[in-house]
């Protein structure tokens, strides 16, 4: 949006025109794929006929972070991988969403105690949207976390200024 | 959306049409009335700009149906949905996809050759414009009728080859690099299948113009005169199925999609493009995919030809609005069952290989199109005047 | 990111193809043209890799000079936290490394178990145990022979397989609650019994396989352009298979007979292969090479059906009965050391479990098939083209859990 | 062949670094403490002398052991001064298995590579390498194969402390 970016006031109109925008964001959230361990294989479900991501929207899975609005992090993180996450994620362009699924992504999982190179949740590493719990989490898991992420998106402000804090 | 070098390119297309046809919208024009200090010159520029202007919307809406359909009809084809959400069965998931393209980050990788980035996807939306303009909407209404439409139409398309290999070494990227050299190698192999092919038709209709190919399989229900029957000529349907197979690999589509195969390459030479230039390269193919399969359905399909289009002459008379509106009907008709035809080959097909790419292309299609012409040209030269249908 | 193909080179003109193998068993490869090697790399995010693995490749033009895989991205130190749970306690991390087949991970490793207990399992366990195994099997194989169709280009088979497995999926939700990490079979038998109807869902979801089976193999194995693709590629002779310790459909890819439910056959397998009721399929080089990629999904494919026949004689054969052995709640495994092999879908699974007695093992270590596997891409990528390197890797069906363990 | 057997038969051929055999045993019930051994049966093989252990096993027609199943390492023990080498051997034409345990001190873990008879020894020397510090003498590819290359630490000995953090990431 560059210059127009959270430059007006508060008023029907920009509340409308960033209803808009938040709707058009939200109904088109591309993932990339990018699956790590065993949550890729519920992810792969979850794009599948049974649970067809595609119906929201969310169904084209780009290969290239350039194209991705929205990183999955589907499975476990361990330090290896995390300086490789965080340049994937400074590869997407703004605006930019992650979903930590599965335990691991969130915080450790079951790796909590004993997995020395185990990265504890992947929100040290890269700004994490919304957290689903499971391991792995059920297709529907994943969906739901999809329309938390929807609800986020559709509070943002596009155009207007964010509401300023007391 | 409009760059100087699509102005200059239209313009130049245009003159040929104030001479050869008759341009519905310049004789609109020239009928509407206009205050008297505006000079004559005008007229012609006006139609110039609003022939490119109904150009860019058609390139933009085909673009979008184009991708609903994919997503459509490969959530079909796959025992899905595809998008269901977003207006009826998702049909405003392009418009959505859009907006969401034009607010992402604008971003130029650094180490990229930002002239080259930016210019390309420019160079590749504005050659497919160009070619759109030999492209008539109907047989009185057409942006330019060009005697050598067919050849004007093969010449810009190439140049989409220019951008998407300066795409790829504008990046700066390895893997847009090897995209970029799969698709410069991959065109100039099936350009000469594809030009040679059409060779066949254009021998039988003895026209490279589009409206005159399209006119010349008039009669026969709108159906019988077809290009393609056997009864026309024998060779047609061997040259189509090389023509066909040169379009796929023209306009990159699977199995022909190595330029951007998805598991090879990661994105070929999209890699690193975001946002809206992204998508005008998808604009890009969509455009190029369905300039394809109307010149396909001119040169063998009948063009404005079918059942309704004769029908329709009959019941209005020739030439009137709602005739005009059914070959309308028609080409587009014939354009997206193309269309489909390849999203159908694409959703079924694995990928093939580039030296299998370059073996199918060199060593086959070309001599096997090549045979056809030869073969062609014995028929309409030898058999073909002693034919009583003919 | 810089490109080093942006400086132009002289190219050397050579006689012909030819391979030259140097002293040190290395091999180069010699083109009409030569231009300077680039360095690209595969991953850890690449759609062909499956998963987090990365691939240094060197390249020329489209051909591959040299490659090197680096794996550790997804190291999530399953034999350290062996070391430090208890026996039962690890169970669900076997379910985590490989993760498409996790009931032959619980086999394996409480089978490894089982055998420094000397537990006697009953034989509807058993039962059991033999059909979550192969159903497990068939699992898996689906998604390494979808994902190939997917490396290939090919993506609407993909979608097809994934709905077979998702019933199969559904069926071992029925039994133990867990779409994908069960943990369902235990030390000393299963966890519980089969729910009432499972057996004949079952009986149900075999019927329906093999004619699905019949259309994928329509769609995939004999398209042409898939034969194409994967006949005389990634060629492993014998003699490269066994060097590198190939197991599975790797090394019967190959032409080798050797399948350890029928050569060294543990559980029910001795009975069932005594009874002819499968047979173990073979790589025969029928589209190309014996040995190339073909052959190796081939035997993956006709597994599928055999899963399907030992599923079958155990439904034909299962009776009511106990499903688990007395075991105490906490494990206290006599000392000593055991080591198990089983047939896991990607080839030989080992448990090599040491006990002290106590109630938290000592060392716990997992022989991943697929971490073994993957090692023979260095020797078999180098003179490949790209495209083939995509085929090779997909046709050696990792999952990238196991090779990081 | 039989576990029995196969130790005849490397008896008789007089395999290099052959130390003997360990083979699973009931407790004693006389004496309380004793829980006996279960499990697999065992040769132990001198640890210089492995690679030329593996290459007899390998080209001796009756043994035949073609494949290198299983190549690892054992800490016992947080007090034991020997790591244990765990070798898998399996025979295709056959059918047969062998243990093999080589002890290796653990002040001076050194031993000679198998990779120039069992290529698939390599992955393996690498991660036993760098999960307990073992050195590999003549090993082609002395790298790091799970961990990062910059990895402080040989995680898999007994008395391993965790990281703190790494590279800014806390492990806590």
């Amino acid at each position: 949006m560059g210059f127009l970016e959270k430059q007006f006031q508060e008023n029907v109109l920009t509340t409308k025109v960033d209803w808009l925008l938040n709707w058009c964001r939200l109904s088109s959230i591309w993932p990339m794929t990018f699956g790590l361990a065993c949550c890729a294989i519920e992810m792969m479900a979850v794009g599948c006929a049974h649970h067809d991501i595609d119906r929201f929207g969310a169904g084209a899975f780009r290969a290239s972070p350039r194209q991705a609005d929205l990183m999955i992090v589907a499975g476990t993180v361990n330090f290896k991988m995390a300086e490789r996450i965080k340049r994937l994620y400074d590869q997407m362009p703004s605006p930019k969403y992650v979903i930590a699924m599965g335990a691991c992504a969130t915080g450790g999982g079951p790796y909590y105690k004993f997995g020395y190179t185990v990265v504890k949740g992947v929100d040290r590493v890269v700004p994490v949207d919304v957290y689903v719990a499971g391991c792995p989490p059920r297709p529907e898991a994943l969906l739901e976390g999809l329309m938390k992420l929807q609800e986020k998106i559709q509070n943002s402000s596009v155009i207007r200024r964010p509401a300023r804090t007391a | 959306m409009l760059t100087p070098i699509e102005v200059v390119e239209v313009a130049a297309a245009s003159p040929a049409s104030a001479q050869g046809g008759t341009n519905m919208l310049n004789e609109l024009l020239a009928k509407a009335p206009r205050p008297e200090f505006v000079p004559d010159w005008v007229v012609p520029l006006n139609a110039i700009l609003i022939g490119v202007g109904i150009l860019v919307a058609i390139v933009s809406l085909n673009a979008m149906f184009g991708t609903w359909l994919e997503r459509k009809v490969s959530g079909h084809i796959q025992c899905r949905y595809g998008p269901m959400r977003v207006g009826w069965h998702g049909w405003l998931q392009p418009l959505v996809d859009g907006v969401k393209l034009l607010l992402k980050e604008d971003m130029i990788p650094k180490g990229a050759d930002r002239v080259l980035y930016v210019i390309a996807p420019a160079l590749v939306l504005s050659s497919v414009l160009a070619a759109m303009t030999a492209f008539p909407l109907s047989r009185e209404f057409f942006f330019a009728d060009i005697d050598l439409g067919l050849f004007f139409i093969l010449a810009m398309t190439s140049t989409t080859t220019i951008g998407v290999v300066m795409a790829g070494w504008a990046s700066n990227s390895k893997w847009s690099l090897y995209g970029a050299m799969r698709e410069a190698a991959q065109v100039v192999a099936y350009e000469i299948p594809l030009g040679i092919s059409l060779l066949v038709p254009v021998m039988a209709a003895g026209t490279f113009n589009l409206i005159e190919v399209s006119d010349m399989q008039s009669g026969g229900f709108g159906v019988l005169n077809w290009l393609i029957w056997p009864w026309v000529n024998p060779l047609m349907l061997p040259a189509f199925l090389i023509f066909f197979v040169a379009i796929l690999a023209e306009t990159k589509r699977a199995p022909f999609d190595l330029p951007e195969a998805e598991s090879e390459l990661v994105a070929g030479f999209l890699t690193e493009y975001s946002g809206i230039r992204w998508s005008f390269f998808f604009m890009e193919e969509y455009a190029a995919m369905l300039l394809f399969c109307v010149v396909g359905s001119f040169f063998f399909f009948g063009g404005f030809e079918s059942p309704l289009t004769s029908a329709a002459g009959g019941m209005f008379g020739d030439g009137s609005v709602l005739h005009q509106l059914a070959a309308f009907t028609t080409i587009v008709v014939k354009g997206f069952a193309g269309i489909f035809l390849m999203m159908w080959l694409r959703w079924t097909l694995p990928r093939v290989r580039i030296d299998q790419i370059m073996t199918m292309g060199y060593k086959y299609l070309t001599p096997l199109a090549l045979l056809c012409v030869l073969l062609a040209g014995i028929w309409e030269v030898f058999l073909a005047p002693y034919l009583p249908w003919r | 990111m810089t490109s080093t193909a942006q400086e132009t080179h002289e190219p050397t003109i050579t006689r012909s193809d030819e391979e030259v193998v140097l002293d040190s068993g290395e091999r180069e490869f010699m083109f009409d043209v030569r231009t300077q090697d680039m360095e690209v790399n595969f991953g850890p995010q690449h759609p062909a890799t499956h998963g987090v693995m990365r691939i240094l490749m060197r390249a020329d033009g489209e051909v591959c000079t040299g490659a090197q895989p680096h794996l550790g991205y997804l190291h999530r130190c399953a034999e350290k936290i062996g070391e430090n749970v208890e026996w039962l306690q690890y169970l669900p991390y076997t379910d985590r490394y490989d993760y498409l087949a996790a009931m032959n991970n619980n086999l394996g490793y409480s089978m490894a178990v089982e055998k420094l207990m000397g537990v006697e399992i009953p034989r509807r366990a058993l039962m059991i145990r033999t059909i979550c195994a192969e159903l497990n099997r068939i699992g898996s194989h689906l998604i390494a022979f979808g994902t190939y169709g997917l490396d290939l280009g090919a993506f609407t088979p993909f979608l097809y397989m994934f709905r077979e497995r998702e019933w199969m999926m559904a069926l071992f939700e029925k039994i133990c609650g867990a779409r994908l990490t069960y943990s369902y079979i235990r030390i000393g038998g299963v966890f519980n019994d089969a729910p009432p109807g499972w057996l004949s869902e079952v009986e149900r979801f075999c019927d329906t396989f093999e004619e699905k089976w019949k259309e994928y193999c329509d769609l995939l194995m004999v398209n042409h352009i898939f034969v194409k693709r994967t006949a005389d590629v990634g060629v492993i002779p014998v003699d490269m298979a066994l060097d590198f310790g190939l197991t599975g459909p790797m090394l019967r890819g190959s032409g080798v007979d050797f399948d350890l439910r029928k050569d060294m056959p543990y559980e029910l397998y001795d009975e069932i292969w005594k009874d002819k009721a499968f047979e173990i399929p073979v790589g025969t080089g029928e589209k190309g090479t014996l040995g190339d990629c073909w052959d190796r999904v081939y035997v993956r494919v006709m597994e599928m059906m055999e899963s399907i026949k030992i599923v079958r004689w155990c439904l034909a054969a299962i009776e009511p009965g106990p499903v688990i052995a007395d075991i105490p709640k906490t494990l206290r495994v006599p000392p000593g050391e055991a080591y198990v092999g089983i047939e896991n879908p990607r080839g030989e699974l080992g448990h090599y479990v040491v006990s002290d007695g106590g109630k938290v093992g000592v060392r716990v270590r997992v022989r991943g098939p697929s971490f073994v596997n993957l090692a023979v891409l260095e020797a078999i990528l180098p003179g490949a083209l790209i495209a083939d390197a995509i085929a090779i890797i997909g046709s050696t069906d990792i999952v990238v859990g196991e090779t990081d363990r | 062949m039989d576990f029995q057997g196969i130790h005849d038969r490397l008896q008789a051929i007089q395999a290099p670094g052959l130390q003997g055999a360990d083979e699973p045993r009931e407790p004693d019930p006389e004496n309380k403490k004793d829980k006996g051994r279960f499990g697999d049966p065992f040769v132990l093989v001198d640890a210089k002398l492995l690679p030329a252990f593996l290459q007899v096993c390998r080209d001796d027609e009756r043994l035949n052991m073609d494949l290198v199943a299983d190549f690892t390492a054992t800490d016992p023990a947080k007090d034991d001064e020997n790591l244990w080498i765990n070798v898998q051997l399996l025979s295709i034409g056959q059918k047969h298995r062998l243990a093999i345990k080589c002890m290796i001190p653990k002040a001076n873990a050194v031993m000679p590579t198998s990779v120039p008879v069992h290529r698939s020894c390599q992955w393996h020397e690498r991660e036993a390498a760098e999960m307990y510090g073992i050195t590999f003498e003549g090993h082609p590819d002395p790298r790091h194969i799970l961990l990062p290359d910059d990895w402080v630490g040989f995680p898999m000995r007994k008395d391993y402390e965790f990281p703190e953090e790494y590279h800014g990431i806390s492990c806590k």
